[in-house]
């Protein structure tokens, strides 16, 4: 098994407004393993993302760094560093792209170069004097890369790192997130609402659903075998050129309100299978096997 | 039988050159989809064809057929009782389509103010009620505003709104881009259950293309402005011709089956302001010839059902 | 830049350098009384005399540099007030936000005329400078609370969260990486300021609560008025100082809606004709 | 219900702060009344008077700032402004009573004037970019770069001395007595026509060109665009859809100019002599009247913060949006 | 402008304009006075100096004084009013009166000599109500005649002991507070009663009995101007008929609209205008640099730009204006009079040491001589003054400056002696004692930042507190002769204070209407509509044919 790098026991983030964004998230990222996190907008995976690289403070639960819990912030980032979701806006529009990649370099006193930064997310070298508007989506998610790995992190947390960009250069971006993760050894959090992606990128798959994590497992199991049965819905409705016309419709519902979340399961207004018990009672985690589990009371049984 | 043709449709963004002498047809009752990439013009094109490109946007040459008229030449007023009662939009980006201070009621009523005017108030929200019914909202949500609404409803009532007055052509602009997949699929599906009931035709504009392949019966895709292949959907989906169609269709994992290896397209779609040379997309193509750098191809049958804008094809053709 | 805010600019480079040579090019000594009293515009004196012979083209043009000089001493202290008020509430937000945007609001319902009146009255010598620094001091609040808000729509704009995601410091996310994007509402924002700080002033020169030793436009119709120039038919002691503060004032609102052009391009494209009907241009 | 508490709290130590700051302006003042009065006077009064007027004014007791503090709240909690020094021994309500119409029936209609007819013009500049009506922009803005009593004054020296059509001052005929009759509601109307023109010219341009660029920002909104391929008139898609939404900050604009209505009218009730409150806070300041100062002050902060209450309640009553974060 | 308008700040208003006379009835059997004083609040409390009544003078036809003495011509003997006689002990520290007999209140009561004892009674109860700080001992009805004491001899004051006014006992001793006491139906012994009262405009209307013959005015309206601006207007228009307002060109403001009929007349009193010098800064303590500074100084260039020729010049060296000062002149100074002599006034540096060094003057230590001199900022006519000064200081080589403040400020640096030179008034009375009480009092001699009430200046010179003192004091004319003699040899040779201009008692008036206005020519009384005098000059006038 490879190395834990990171981990996150019950993370909760209740904003004040009352939403519950995050509730009761435990996950773990191992170097030289890309995780996935699947959910619909709104499933709270971002703020998990948020929680994790320390932008926003949890509400509960804790977070451990090597297994020790993290000291001071520019400590932490060192080793933890995150990609955001739109390239277009997580560039400061006003500065060259050599001052985004000098400054992690001179916070964390590394010796590399911008040059050199660029040459790992294969960008030439004369990038470094142009502005991000001179730049198109994908040169741009390259460059925010350069930027997180200036710190030399041993994680990298990528929120939605494609899902802005063009379908045709997604791949390019996402298989340099491969190569640098083989290349330097990096735990990778791979945060998307793309479950076909996360199948052909990520080593594990998580799915949340209300901010709830509802489905973990190894990604081709938790792709092919779904158990869960959001997670089910989730792959019948992604689209699919071969699907058979005939397929059965897709239920109607709304994804819940993070405001007053149903007691219970959470998946519990919208799911075909629900009983009784699921409105009530919170379902545990059921392991399915080979660290497959998911949160469902279908599967009582097998955890009894 | 078509409901409307495009012929020759060039449209200027300022001095951009963002479509590019487009030729289209829509059949009656089919769905057209409408894909590429940002900048390909997708959109602009479909807008161009309502005269609803907003300011710099100017059309530069072409016309569009619907029912004997050129909708380029009407007169504004001729073009306004046209609007939406034979041609209606589904906007991308629920959240900004509907005008945020009005009420559902408010904004579906005014379709028939200005359509209807001799159809009686009552007559007129019992309609509402029943299009709300429709697309699978509770009537109760006339009185709602916008922000009260979750993306995936206010997507719904502008589909609602579409459909209000029957209209011949539907334009879906990337329609469900905002939404997460459940959602995307129950709205779409049944988009798909009225389109079957109502027999309008439809224009479906999306950049993915496996959403277009399972979804419509018709595919244009369109790259820098031009349309580089027009096909059946399964057709194009089982074996595409154009070198950017394929890279396309080989960019998306899938889901199911074995797991392939995907390829995807090297380099970054073109930039408006500097189109290279000849065939926009030479660059990017690993079967460019000389011939690319130097010469756009233009959109041309290779059989029956499909045009293909590449010297590829056009050299087969010599061929045979 | 187009047309309207190239005349702003150069209307106002105009009175610029009227501000740095005046003193020198002014044909008479603008506080020297000569024999010529309440004369209309002549040869001699272009925009006429006082009613104790003073010529008033040299006032007009001595004064320019008084007013130019509040206007700018006023407007970059106001605008570094909003800013450093402004922005540290809406970037550190909790309780320093409340405090700063109290202060804020007392300052924008406490009656700024008054105010000045009050505490120019403290001032031992009421000149330009102090009175620069005093309308700084009720001009800032407004321009701050526009801060605030700005400020709280970027805070937790990605490429802010990216560079504390680096780990900058929250002092150097404010001045390098907030601050900058706020560059088109802060000129705006001090151009506003400088056109209210040269209205101000001469409105406090005009009913005499500034220095009336100092030459500036609003000393020249403090003169005009208390000596009733207009009853008299002395128009030409009124009508200059007047027209220059209105082209001052109106080429400053000109630089304005360049810099909101520049911040909001939708007010920048040139369209033309009926919104809603793309025009079909066939060449 | 968070929201409203919130608002409440913020009111009230607004209010608190501003009424403090009222009251210590006045005191901080260099000279007192008594020496005013004397220089008011400048030698018809001689120094004898000075210990008479101390009495009169009850300046005579030291009290300390805390107690005159401590005394001042309760006054203002028992609706007690004093007496004004200037108008000795009118007390300030009645001081206060006989102006504020003047200055509310001038400054509020004219402001009411100005916000419509700005946003009428300012609507279809924008709607119209490029055409005539946009031409308007920055002629409005020459004019309102104008100081305003330079405006005023050069109108009434051409309106009033030249050709005279209009009264050069004052809010009624002198020797009139108000009264609620037609003859002297068409000569308070007719004394307000160059007043209002002027300021109307002023501060329309402000209105015209805030709605005339929320206009051009709106009408790129989707919306804006969705409501043209409804095929709705161009008057419904101007009106309902673009310019119900552009007015949404011009209208919280307005409500607190409208609080500005009170602490704005110094100068044109100078320049016109209007009897409003403006000119009684002028001759409040001259004569270091305390309690005049205050209680003027105190409208004016009233007023503002009564303004910024009706925006949040407009905003709340024309954006649906955020009717649910208030309720 | 400043002064005359009470409202110092008031100046910053406007311009002229015409109201076109819409509802007064201008002419129409009516007189109308104007006043440039602002809105009104009713009050018509005749002893409060904030009262509509004292700011619009309509107090002065509703209550009269017991006599009335004519400041313009201060030696004159006063005329019998609501007192037929009145007899001053020696010293001064008493004074009986005969009330006049078959005097009605306008309540139709009778009134008493008990009314007029009443009245000194009240202002000793309630110093708030004695503007005049008039030491009263005791008010006493004696044999139908009313006998008041004083604490202190009261020569100086006379006039302003025989100017009080009478109010009606059986309606003031019921009045709690007379100071607070808005008087809402005055009850008086003048010709006229209370009408209407607006913010801006009062009416009083003629009784229909009064204890000499009636005045032909049937009515009088007070109208209150926002500012001198407004007044001026009203008064070129006509609309106003009698006012005292200062404009910067009365002959193009308003005698040119009407030249037939708008008059002004603006005859000296006792009080005047000049530059004070604070004797506490060095080198200003020297006297030779004050005399020079009073020889260079032009009165005539004050007279014509400063005050627009309606301050009249001071040209004796004795500061006292003429002809109001001219009974008092010690014989040495009748003819004296002020000329600029630079010359002179170099000579008289030089012997005390001073060097003109290069056109720049240096005191005996070699320091270079300047002077700041400071006033309001809305005060044009001094400002005006000031830079008239500051040139004439050139051509000694004082280098001066000129600096303004707002009115407040100034006042407080003033009186607590924080300044160089300043322009400003003096007292004014019925004898020249206000003037130099004002300039060179010792007794009010405060310390540098403590307030002063006279002497700001701070000139301490003892023989001067002495010889005021025995003005005051004297129970012989001989005695105050000679002590005045001495105060103007101080003034002449010291140079206290630099005088330059008579305070006027003046006023505008037209013609048009009504005639029998004081002039020049007739000077029964000084012209101003606020003063005791006013009725006087409303009995004389009558309708323009």
């Amino acid at each position: 098994m490879n190395e834990v790098v990171l981990e996150a026991r019950g993370l909760t983030k209740h904003y004040r407004r009352g939403a519950r964004a995050v509730e009761d998230v435990s996950l773990v990222l191992r170097r030289g393993r890309v995780t996935a996190l699947v959910g619909e907008s709104g499933s709270g995976k971002s703020t998990v993302a948020k929680l994790l690289a320390r932008l926003v403070p949890a509400t509960s639960g804790e977070i451990l760094l090597r297994g020790e819990k993290p000291g001071r912030f520019r400590e932490y980032c060192r080793s933890v560093q995150m990609i955001f979701q739109d390239p277009f806006a997580s560039l400061n529009p006003v500065h060259r792209i050599r001052y985004t990649l000098t400054r992690p370099l001179k916070i964390h006193r590394r010796s590399e170069t911008p040059e050199q930064l660029l040459e790992a997310v294969q960008l030439p070298a004369d990038f470094l004097d142009r502005y991000p508007h001179e730049l198109s989506g994908g040169q741009r998610q390259r460059v925010a890369i350069a930027r997180a790995l200036a710190a030399q992190p041993s994680v990298l947390l990528a929120d939605e790192p494609v899902s802005m960009l063009d379908v045709s250069i997604r791949l390019g971006v996402l298989n340099l997130l491969r190569d640098l993760k083989e290349r330097l050894h990096l735990a990778v959090l791979y945060i998307t609402h793309d479950i076909a992606s996360a199948r052909y990128f990520a080593d594990e798959t998580f799915v949340m659903y209300g901010g709830q994590v509802v489905e973990g497992g190894d990604s081709e199991t938790v792709t092919q075998h779904p158990a869960h049965p959001y997670t089910q819905l989730l792959i019948a409705s992604a689209p699919d050129p071969d699907r058979p016309a005939t397929s059965t419709p897709t239920p109607l519902g709304e994804p819940p309100s993070l405001g007053s979340p149903p007691d219970g399961c959470r998946f519990s207004p919208r799911c075909p299978q629900a009983t009784p018990r699921c409105w009530t009672d919170a379902p545990p985690r059921c392991s399915l096997g080979d660290g497959h589990w998911a949160a469902c009371w279908l599967y009582e049984e097998v955890v009894a | 039988m078509s409901v409307l043709e495009v012929r020759g449709l060039s449209v200027d963004y300022g001095t951009l050159r963002a479509v590019h002498d487009v030729d289209l047809t829509l059949e009656r009752g089919e769905v057209l989809g409408l894909a590429g990439e940002s900048g390909s013009g997708k959109s602009t094109l479909a807008y161009a064809m309502t005269r609803l490109l907003p300011p710099p946007g100017v059309i530069r040459s072409g016309t569009v057929r619907y029912k004997g008229f050129d909708l380029l030449s009407l007169a504004p007023e001729q073009l306004r009782t046209l609007r939406w009662n034979d041609i209606a939009i589904v906007f991308q980006g629920a959240m900004n389509a509907l005008n945020p201070v009005a009420s559902v009621a408010t904004q579906l009523l005014d379709v028939f103010r200005a359509h209807r005017p001799s159809m009686p108030r009552a007559a007129r929200l019992a309609r509402c009620r029943e299009l709300l019914h429709l697309v699978g909202i509770s009537p109760d949500r006339l009185d709602s505003y916008p922000h009260q609404l979750s993306g995936g409803m206010r997507q719904r009532v502008m589909i609602a709104m579409a459909l209000a007055l029957e209209p011949e052509i539907v334009i879906m602009d990337e329609p469900t881009t905002a939404l997460d997949v459940v959602m995307q699929r129950q709205i779409l599906e049944q988009m798909m259950e009225l389109r079957a009931a109502l027999g309008f035709s439809v224009v479906f504009i999306t950049h993915d293309i496996s959403l277009l392949v399972e979804f419509s019966d018709r595919i244009a895709i369109m790259y820098s402005g031009r349309v580089v292949e027009e096909a059946p959907a399964q057709s194009l989906y089982r074996a595409a011709r154009h070198p950017y169609a394929t890279g396309l269709l080989g960019s998306f994992p899938a889901l199911r089956g074995p797991r392939r290896p995907l390829r995807g397209i090297p380099g970054s779609p073109p930039d408006l302001r500097h189109v290279p040379s000849g065939c926009p997309f030479h660059p990017r193509c690993a079967s460019a010839m000389d011939v690319c750098t130097a010469r756009t191809p233009v959109l041309a049958p290779v059989d029956q059902h499909r045009s293909v804008a590449c010297w590829l094809e056009h050299e087969n053709r010599g061929a045979t | 830049m187009n047309a309207k805010t190239r005349a702003g600019l150069a209307l106002l480079g105009f009175f610029g350098l009227i501000a740095v040579v005046g003193p020198w090019i002014a044909p008479y000594d603008p506080s020297a009384m000569g024999p010529d009293l309440l004369q209309p515009p002549s040869g001699a004196h272009w925009f006429g005399t006082t009613m104790t012979g003073q010529d008033v083209f040299s006032q007009v043009l001595v004064g320019t540099r008084g007013v130019l000089v509040v206007g700018l001493v006023a407007g970059v202290l106001a605008t570094v007030l909003s800013i450093v008020i402004g922005v540290s509430a809406g970037f550190l937000g909790g309780a320093a936000d409340e405090l700063l945007s109290a202060l804020s609001n007392i300052f924008l319902v406490v009656p700024a005329l008054p105010l000045i009146i009050i505490v120019a009255s403290f001032l031992p010598d009421s000149g330009d400078l102090l009175i620069a620094v005093v309308i700084s001091l009720t001009a800032w609040a407004w321009g701050a609370r526009v801060l605030r808000a700005q400020t709280l729509s970027l805070r937790n704009r990605d490429y802010v969260l990216a560079a504390r995601a680096t780990g900058e410091r929250t002092w150097r996310l404010i001045v390098f990486e907030v601050l900058p994007n706020l560059t088109a509402v802060i000129a705006s924002g001090f151009v506003g300021t400088v056109i209210f700080a040269v209205l101000l002033e001469i409105t406090l020169s005009f009913i005499g609560v500034a220095s009336i030793s100092n030459w500036n436009w609003g000393t020249v119709l403090f003169w005009a008025q208390s000596n009733q120039a207009l009853s008299q038919g002395a128009w030409w002691w009124f009508v200059p100082a007047g027209l220059c503060i209105a082209f001052l004032g109106t080429a400053l609102a000109l630089v304005n809606f360049g810099i909101d052009e520049y911040a909001n391009p939708r007010l920048r494209s040139a369209g033309r004709g009926k919104v809603g009907f793309t025009p079909v241009e066939r060449s | 219900m968070r929201f409203l508490l919130r608002r409440t709290v913020f009111y009230l130590v607004t209010a608190w702060a501003a009424i403090t700051v009222n009251f210590l302006l006045p005191r901080l003042l260099p000279g007192d009344p008594v020496q005013a009065m004397i220089t008011r006077f400048q030698g018809r009064l001689s120094g004898d008077a000075v210990q008479s007027l101390y009495v009169l004014f009850g300046l005579d007791q030291n009290t300390s700032v805390l107690e005159q503090y401590l005394s001042y709240w309760g006054n203002l909690l028992t609706g007690d402004l004093g007496l004004s020094f200037t108008f000795f021994p009118t007390p300030v309500s009645e001081v206060l009573g006989q102006s504020m119409p003047w200055t509310l029936g001038l400054m509020g209609v004219t402001t009411v004037i100005s916000f419509g007819l700005g946003t009428v013009i300012g609507v279809y500049a924008g709607w119209r970019r490029g055409t005539w009506v946009d031409a308007l922009v920055p002629v409005t803005t020459f004019f309102s770069a104008i100081p305003y009593f330079w405006l005023g004054l050069i109108a009434i020296a051409v309106f009033a001395v030249n050709w005279q059509v209009f009264p050069a001052a004052g809010g009624y005929p002198a020797g009139m007595e108000p009264g609620f009759s037609g003859e002297f509601a068409g000569a308070v109307l007719y004394h307000a026509v160059l007043p209002a023109v002027t300021i109307v010219v002023s501060s329309v341009a402000g209105w015209i060109l805030g709605m005339r660029n929320m206009m051009v920002t709106v009408s790129a909104e989707d919306y804006v665009l969705v409501a043209h391929a409804k095929g709705l008139s161009q008057r419904r898609v101007m009106i309902s859809y673009a310019a119900r939404n552009a007015i949404l900050p011009s209208v919280s604009g307005f409500a607190l100019s409208l609080g500005f209505v009170v602490g704005g009218t110094l100068l044109v009730e100078m320049v016109f002599s209007y009897p409003g409150i403006g000119y009684v806070l002028f001759q409040g300041v001259n004569a270091k009247d305390y309690p005049l100062m205050q209680g003027v002050f105190l409208v004016v902060t009233l007023a503002v913060l009564v303004a910024n209450l009706l925006a949040d309640v407009g905003y709340l009553l024309l954006d649906p949006r955020t009717r649910r974060e208030a309720w | 402008m400043r002064r005359t308008t009470l409202f110092v700040l008031a100046a910053v208003l406007a311009v002229a304009g015409c109201a076109p006379s819409g509802a007064s009835k201008a002419g129409a059997g009516v007189l109308t006075v104007g006043m440039p004083n602002g809105p009104m609040t009713e009050n018509h409390n005749p002893y409060l100096p904030t009262s509509a009544a004292s700011s619009l003078g309509y107090r002065y036809v509703i209550y009269e004084p017991l006599v009335q003495t004519n400041p313009v011509r201060p030696t004159d003997k006063g005329t019998p009013w609501l007192a037929t006689a009145w007899e001053w002990a020696p010293d001064y520290r008493k004074v009986t009166f005969t009330p006049r007999e078959n005097v009605k209140w306008s309540d139709g009561k009778p009134m008493t000599p008990a009314d007029v004892a009443f009245s000194f009674t009240l202002l000793k109860e309630f110093p708030a109500l004695d503007v005049h700080s008039l030491p009263i001992d005791t008010a006493t009805v004696v044999d139908g005649k009313v006998e008041v004491t004083f604490t202190r001899a009261q020569f100086v004051n006379e006039l302003k002991v025989l100017q009080t006014i009478v109010v009606p006992e059986h309606v003031w001793a019921a009045v709690p507070d007379p100071a607070t006491y808005v008087n809402p139906d005055p009850v008086g012994t003048g010709p006229y009663k209370l009408k209407t009262f607006t913010p801006q405009t009062t009416t009083v209307v003629r009784r229909d009995a009064y204890w000499q013959e009636l005045p032909k005015v049937p009515e009088i309206q007070y109208t209150s101007y926002n500012d001198n601006s407004a007044q001026t207007t009203a008064l070129a228009s006509g609309t106003s008929q009698w006012s005292y307002v200062f404009m910067p060109n009365y002959k193009t403001l308003y005698v040119d609209k009407d030249p037939a009929n708008n008059k002004l007349w603006f005859p000296s009193g006792l009080g005047i205008h000049g530059l004070w010098i604070n004797h506490t800064v060095a080198p200003f303590d020297n006297v030779a640099l004050r005399q020079a500074m009073n020889d260079v100084i032009d009165r005539d260039a004050i007279f014509q730009r400063g005050e627009a020729g309606l301050f009249p010049k001071l040209e004796s060296p004795t500061g006292l204006p003429r002809p109001a000062g001219d009974p008092f002149l010690a014989p040495e100074y009748v003819d004296a009079k002020h000329e600029v002599d630079v010359p002179k006034a170099k000579e008289r540096l030089t012997a005390a040491g001073f060097k003109l060094d290069g056109g720049a003057l240096k005191d005996p230590s070699g320091k270079a001589v300047t002077i700041e001199l400071t006033n309001p900022a809305g005060w044009s006519d001094y400002l005006t003054d000031l830079d008239i000064i500051k040139n004439d200081l050139k051509q000694i080589g004082v280098e001066a400056t000129v600096r303004t403040q707002t009115a407040d400020a100034w006042t407080t640096d003033f009186s607590n002696g924080k300044f160089q030179g300043s322009m400003r008034w003096t007292d004014t009375g019925g004898t020249p004692d206000d003037i130099y009480t004002d300039v060179m009092n010792g007794n009010q001699l405060r310390p540098i930042g403590e307030a002063a009430g006279g002497n700001q200046g701070r000139y301490n010179n003892p023989e001067a507190t002495k010889a005021l003192e025995a003005y005051e004091n004297a129970t012989d004319d001989a005695t105050r002769k000679a002590s005045l003699a001495v105060l103007q040899k101080i003034m002449v040779e010291q140079v206290p204070m630099i005088p330059t201009s008579a305070a006027p008692i003046g006023a505008e008036y037209t013609t048009k209407h009504w005639t029998g206005w004081p002039s020049e020519a007739d000077p029964y009384a000084p012209p101003q509509a606020t003063l005791p005098n006013a009725i006087q000059i409303v009995m004389r006038l009558s309708p323009a044919s």
